[in-house]
């Protein structure tokens, strides 16, 4: 990518996050807010108060009609916020998704082609790279639960899909004893983790597919005194997750790159205001991190966490 | 004692008949086994003490209330009302002690409640027909004489006496063939009390019996045929008006004298 | 004798305070369209405000049945995930039968249109049964079915995920104007002009969006049911005393039953009107408004405790809550910020609306 | 005279009906507990059952303030979030105190718990006068009151990341037990023992979790307040009546006031515990549980419309939610179908609720 | 007219002085610069066609509603009433035409509303006293002569009268300064009616002034001692009863005759 320089131009630019007070999408704005200021450009962030394609068209409306330059969002269903983001396209406006996709992601082939750019890293490999660091944390075999959050959202939905099907790459080694939605309430996964304890005593390893999952889950393992037997590992690092993997609540942390995401977006949007088109790739995986307890004092690991400041 | 025998005519059919109802709340027997007759162009005094069971027993004749025994003639036939609209239907209309109005409604909505009036609309369209509702009902309330300011406010805003008064006049509109008044003239003025009374004798005339509820006396003694009085759930006499008196009655009504 | 009825003129509401009275919600919203014009770069534009009308066309679906389920002091939980529900059921049938049948969509998107309102009127019934026969409470019925509904979309899309609809042609339905406008080609009526090299799109106008026209059209249709017919004065009776209602002889199981029905049709259109519109059948698509499309109604003037409440009360209180949250987006209001905002700005909504009742009723 | 008003024994309600009647919810959970049993494996044991009631505890005190404010006819949509706000407050000002007051957490855990009831108590204040004093309708107020906490439960944590709690021992003791037992070293309180070389861990069995204990102690209080208090009686009048504990003296205003301060106090309650618990101050902690607090109290007999519900009865309500999800979770039902479960279990509940009274009452 | 002229003595100083006062509802004054004395140990009638004012004015004396003009004096003081607990307070006791009963509530726990007693547990909690209210309570029906077959019933399940009763109760239990009677007759039976004349009288020989809001102008004479007549929300006379006939009041009431 090449860098515009300060003082480029007055261009305004929007980040549409996923949700409003995710961690991940918090960490992407200061990523994005950090480009923005060294570009010279402003930038508006906003997103809907749930993961939600109803909720999140009303503010791509909204932005069209401030007439913004460029649309950096996280769409909250691949084939929902198609509409809108051609609306967007269609008058001027140039789009680029970040952490999630429209269509299927691919932008040169696929069906849908006129956003610039995907940066982001696919939630199924996530889940699946995630589901294998498990297995091999719980040795290879035995039983494991996954705690999802709210059923219908695609990124977590994804690493689910990736977490099982590692599992099935085991040959009946490893199984899924279960799935669970948690609502987003940590207090949920705890009591639902509780009685999956109570099902399965012998359970080995569990995949929260974002804080709230694994964290339930951790209380559910202690109050049971299961530390220990029960590997817990944990989609999203931010700075709580840490602090359990340190504590030893959870075992396994996998981080997306999600300032690089914004920050990635954000030049792109500029690139593509100044006419630079070849500086832009249609599709940049950004890439995961996992985080153990072995490495977690690493620079990159540390690069990795999401950071409230 | 030989309820027909009280009856105004022999040969003629009654208009409700009350065989041996009973209606409990729990365990207490709100109305214990209590017969009654009904007999076109009469007019029937309910008496009794307070939580005798008067409006209790006129609740399951209305349909408000299903009995746990005994039966229901009307006109003849043996009914079993699921719901007051049955009842109305059949031509039974009830002035309740509670009222019954809808507060948030004005006068008319209230009158022509479940009767609305329709008129169409491009042929096909039913609209309420408020006009047509209004009109009748100032024409209804000027035969009670009543007063009311304002016929769109809704009747939350209505003195005792003028909802009183709305509460009657939906049940004088409608053609009765059985007209219950449970206390029609508790909250009305000195005029308007005498105008119901007046009604109940139109009613009458035009051979629609009427079961009045009353604790006036006076006003029971004024316009009653036939008195039956009740005492904790049973029927404790029944006695035509030219052949008893204030102190009889009060006294079956309060369980010194049995009949 | 009419003389005592016709009224002395003194007795009558003072005129200047009962106009202030009638236009008071629409002054709250005229002043924060104000606002929001004088603050917001590119509020206060043709295209924009269609935009937010376009918007809330689904949650002002849900409001209207809302609406009279509340009048009738009910409550109706289950709408949002009947909404979703009805597009999964929608974008189901619609992918089972294109193909299947002739015509390409001409027969298959009316067939299972029909089919989607049918079946998502159906948590209505249960809600209705429930509520008007079984005596349940509104809150429970319709919170079982909230469950209930949720399930089963989720269930009939296959495992969580939406249901996408790739035949090409029904985004362009729910995604359509009724008039397109372009200063190089002139007005065209339903589709979009083909435009000559040199023209630029976006100097396209486009004139009532699809969403649009069916929440007015529906706006319309209850407007009138609630204020102009029996249905509606019995949902009044209903909710303002139900014993006295059925003591009125009103039929109040049935009346009920057909409250939820309707509350669950008009979510069922909006999940159809989803799908058209977003070409996905998505179990979610209705939940996250739900709280506003309630919202809209109480602060439309209705009250929970039922009896009270009117649709264009609802229709400006929908208002209400979209420009704001349109405006603040525009005004570029940190994210938290907002939260805060819109929470204030619904309590002075009606506490303005408080203040006026005390001024009339003084 | 005095006879008059002795009851002749055949006016009595018969006894065998009113015993049923008593007990019918607790036979209803009974049940329940009776099916889980049979058909969940590990269901049925002392840890679980314990853990059911220790991870109902939140949702449980948010029941208990709002059992309070829906007996007065009101309704508390900000409860979820007050309670995040708290647990905000709380892990903030806990971080800011620790290592800068003297005696460790000794003091700076005492004085941040007072201070996040303190703060945790201002929405309802808040609440309290909007709706006492101004009139505002409770859903109105307390809805912008769910925006108005949660923003700045976003805004307090430093822009929506939850604020973690690192100092060691807070977990400890929002994770501790009362007393503790193991074959190889007997009971032992507060602490868990220290284990020797060859006694497997596993076997230590834990009794009274510390949030359970704060929830049993909170129930008993919230019991007393409710139905031996004049301050209990004033809450049913006032749910009962408005106007007619207004016209008997009852300071409405005032007692509106302290009814929304005691929910927002007792959500507060939750989100400290939720931090001591969780070692993790969420904004978002409470609002999951917001419709099952709610649906506990209706489930519980309590009605929307006021003037009715028990804390026993709300106690029965949480107890069913939490045992029907955990129970559905041990049998290993498909998560779309526990939705679907739950939401029949809930109406089934009031339903049997419905056909008790109808029995009752013929 | 000079009103002090009629009031019952020169040097006492009147119990209640209500001058000029008006209440409006929008457009509609209910009540019209009304002024009344009412002086101790007075029973005085108010009396008026349904939708005078009555009601209204009564609510205002006792605090319910906030007067758009005028002066109240209580006991020599002026006062302004900002709720009806603050009139409580000061003695003012009212029997409300529409009851103002909490309907979930039993009859104890309505007569003791707002002023429950309370027992110790401990030392410290302080808890309701059941037991004692429903003592009490028994020992007050009885002077009504009113049977309540379950005390522990919320008043929703009562009669009509078992109603009334328990309002009426719940105002004579505490030891009024000025007793306010909306129609307390109403809906009783012909002993209780009797029941409730006598205990004005009790009142009035225990030196506290009673308004009495009736329809029934034998009961307005029979304990009555002077009376106040309105009229659209005007006050369009005053007569001691010794003085006057059922004739005149109906005739002041109607609007036949100008005082
Ligand atoms: N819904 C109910 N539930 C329980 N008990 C009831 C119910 N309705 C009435 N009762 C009881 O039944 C008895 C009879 O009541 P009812 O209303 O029929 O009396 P009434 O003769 O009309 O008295 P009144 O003259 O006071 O109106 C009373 O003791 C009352 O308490
Ligand atoms: N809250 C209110 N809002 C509007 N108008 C009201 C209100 N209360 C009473 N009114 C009107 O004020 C007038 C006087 O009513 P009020 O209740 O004082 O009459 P009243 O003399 O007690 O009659 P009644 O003998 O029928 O009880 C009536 O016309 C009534 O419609
Ligand atoms: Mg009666
Ligand atoms: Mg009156």
């Amino acid at each position: 990518a090449t860098s515009g320089g300060a003082g480029s131009s007055n261009y305004t630019l929007a980040l549409i996050v996923g949700v409003k007070g995710d961690p991940f999408y918090i960490t992407m704005q200061k990523g994005a807010e950090a480009k923005a200021k060294e570009l010279g450009v402003t930038l508006l962030v906003d997103g809907p108060s749930q993961w939600s394609a109803t909720l999140q068209t009303p503010i791509v409306s909204a932005y069209m009609a401030r007439k913004v330059d460029a649309i950096i969002i996280a769409p909250c269903d691949k084939q929902a916020m198609i509409a809108p983001l051609q609306q967007a396209s269609n008058a001027g406006i140039k789009v680029i998704t970040v952490d999630t996709y429209i269509g299927d992601g691919d932008y040169v082939h696929g069906p849908v082609t006129f956003p610039l750019s995907y940066i982001g890293s696919d939630n199924v490999q996530g889940g699946k790279i995630a589901g294998e660091a498990l297995i091999k944390a719980i040795g290879g075999h035995g039983k494991v639960y996954i705690q999802n959050t709210v059923p219908g959202t695609s990124t977590t939905d994804q690493r689910e899909q990736g977490c099982k099907e590692a599992i099935e790459a085991t040959h009946g080694a490893v199984t899924l004893v279960g799935v669970d939605f948690n609502g987003d309430s940590a207090a949920k996964a705890a009591e639902q983790t509780t009685a999956m304890l109570q099902r399965v005593p012998d359970l080995a390893g569990i995949f929260g597919t974002n804080i709230y999952g694994s964290e339930g889950a951790a209380q559910a393992v202690k109050n049971a005194h299961k530390q220990g037997q029960v590997k817990i590992a944990n989609f999203d690092a931010p700075e709580q997750a840490i602090v359990d993997l340190k504590n030893n609540v959870v075992d396994i942390v996998i981080a997306q790159k999600p300032a690089d995401m914004g920050s990635i977006g954000v030049q792109y949007a500029v690139d593509a205001l100044k006419g630079n088109m070849g500086a832009i790739q249609k599709r940049v995986p950004t890439g995961y991190v996992i985080i153990t307890r072995d490495n977690v004092d690493t620079p990159e690991a540390q690069a990795a966490i999401y950071k409230s400041s | 004692m030989e309820q027909a025998g009280l009856g105004s005519a022999a040969d003629a059919r009654p208009v409700l008949e009350v065989r041996d109802l009973v209606k409990r709340f729990g365990g207490l027997v709100a109305v214990d086994h209590v017969s009654l007759v009904v007999w076109p162009g009469e007019v029937v005094g309910l008496l009794g003490d307070n939580g005798a069971g008067k409006s209790t027993l006129i609740k399951v004749i209305s349909g408000v209330y299903r009995p746990d025994g005994g039966q229901l003639l009307f006109e003849g036939q043996e009914v079993s009302f699921a719901s007051p609209m049955e009842a109305r239907r059949r031509g039974i209309e009830t002035i309740y002690q509670d009222l019954a109005l809808c507060e948030n409604l004005d006068a008319p909505a209230n009158i022509f409640l479940g009767r609305e009036p329709v008129r169409r609309r491009w042929g096909f369209l039913k609209e309420l027909d408020d006009r047509y509702m209004l009109q009748e009902t100032q024409h209804v309330l000027e035969q009670l004489d009543i007063h009311i300011p304002d016929l769109r406010q809704p009747i939350r805003q209505l003195s005792g006496g003028q909802r009183q008064s709305v509460a009657i006049a939906r049940a004088i509109y409608w053609n009765a063939r059985l007209m219950i008044m449970d206390e029609p003239t508790a909250a009305l003025g000195v005029a308007e009390q005498q105008k119901v009374l007046e009604l109940v004798r139109t009613l009458r005339a035009r051979g629609v019996p009427v079961i009045l509820i009353s604790h006036n006396m006076q006003d029971v003694f004024a316009v009653a045929d036939r008195v039956v009085v009740m005492r904790r759930g049973q029927k404790v006499g029944e006695r035509r008006v030219a052949e008893t008196t204030t102190n009889e009655l009060v006294g079956l009504m309060v369980g010194a004298e049995r009949a | 004798m009419v003389q005592q009825l016709a009224l002395p003129a003194a007795r009558v509401k003072s005129r200047p305070l009962e106009i202030v009275s009638r236009f008071w919600s629409w002054l709250f919203l005229l002043l924060l369209l104000l606002f929001f014009s004088l603050t917001g770069p590119g509020f206060f534009s043709f295209l924009n405000l269609q935009s937010i009308a376009n918007d809330m066309a689904l949650a002002l679906l849900m409001s209207l049945g809302q609406t009279f389920v509340i009048i009738a002091a009910g409550i109706d939980l289950s709408t949002g995930f009947t909404m979703g529900f009805a597009a999964v059921i929608e974008a189901v049938v619609l992918n089972a039968l294109v193909g299947r049948l002739p015509l390409g969509l001409g027969l298959a998107l009316p067939l299972s249109i029909l089919i989607a309102l049918g079946v998502g009127t159906l948590p209505g019934l249960v809600n209705g049964i429930l509520i008007g026969r079984l005596r349940v409470p509104p809150f429970i019925a319709t919170l079982g079915m909230y469950g209930i509904a949720r399930g089963l979309g989720f269930i009939f899309s296959g495992g969580g995920q939406p249901v996408s609809v790739q035949t090409p042609g029904v985004g362009d339905i729910g995604n359509g104007y009724l008039l397109y406008y372009h200063p190089a080609v002139g007005f065209s009526w339903l589709h979009a002009p083909l435009l000559p090299p040199g023209a630029r799109p976006r100097d396209l106008i486009s004139i009532l969006p699809f969403p649009l026209i069916v929440a007015i059209v529906a706006f319309l249709l209850c407007y009138w049911l609630l204020s102009r017919t029996r249905f509606g004065r019995h949902t009044y009776a209903l909710g303002g005393a139900p014993e006295a209602a059925r003591r009125a002889g009103i039929p109040v199981a049935r009346q009920t039953l057909k409250l939820y029905m309707l509350s669950a049709f008009l979510a069922s259109v909006a999940g159809v009107l989803y799908v058209l519109r977003f070409t996905n059948g998505d179990a979610n698509a209705g939940d996250p408004l739900l709280l506003d499309s309630i919202a809209a109604v109480v602060i439309g003037g209705a009250s929970l405790f039922g009896g009270e409440g009117t649709m264009v009360g609802t229709l400006i209180g929908t208002l209400i809550i979209y420009v704001i949250q349109n405006g603040l987006v525009i005004i570029g209001i940190d994210p938290y910020w907002q939260f805060v905002a819109i929470g204030a700005v619904i309590i002075l909504a009606v506490l303005m609306d408080q203040a006026k009742a005390r001024v009339l009723n003084r």
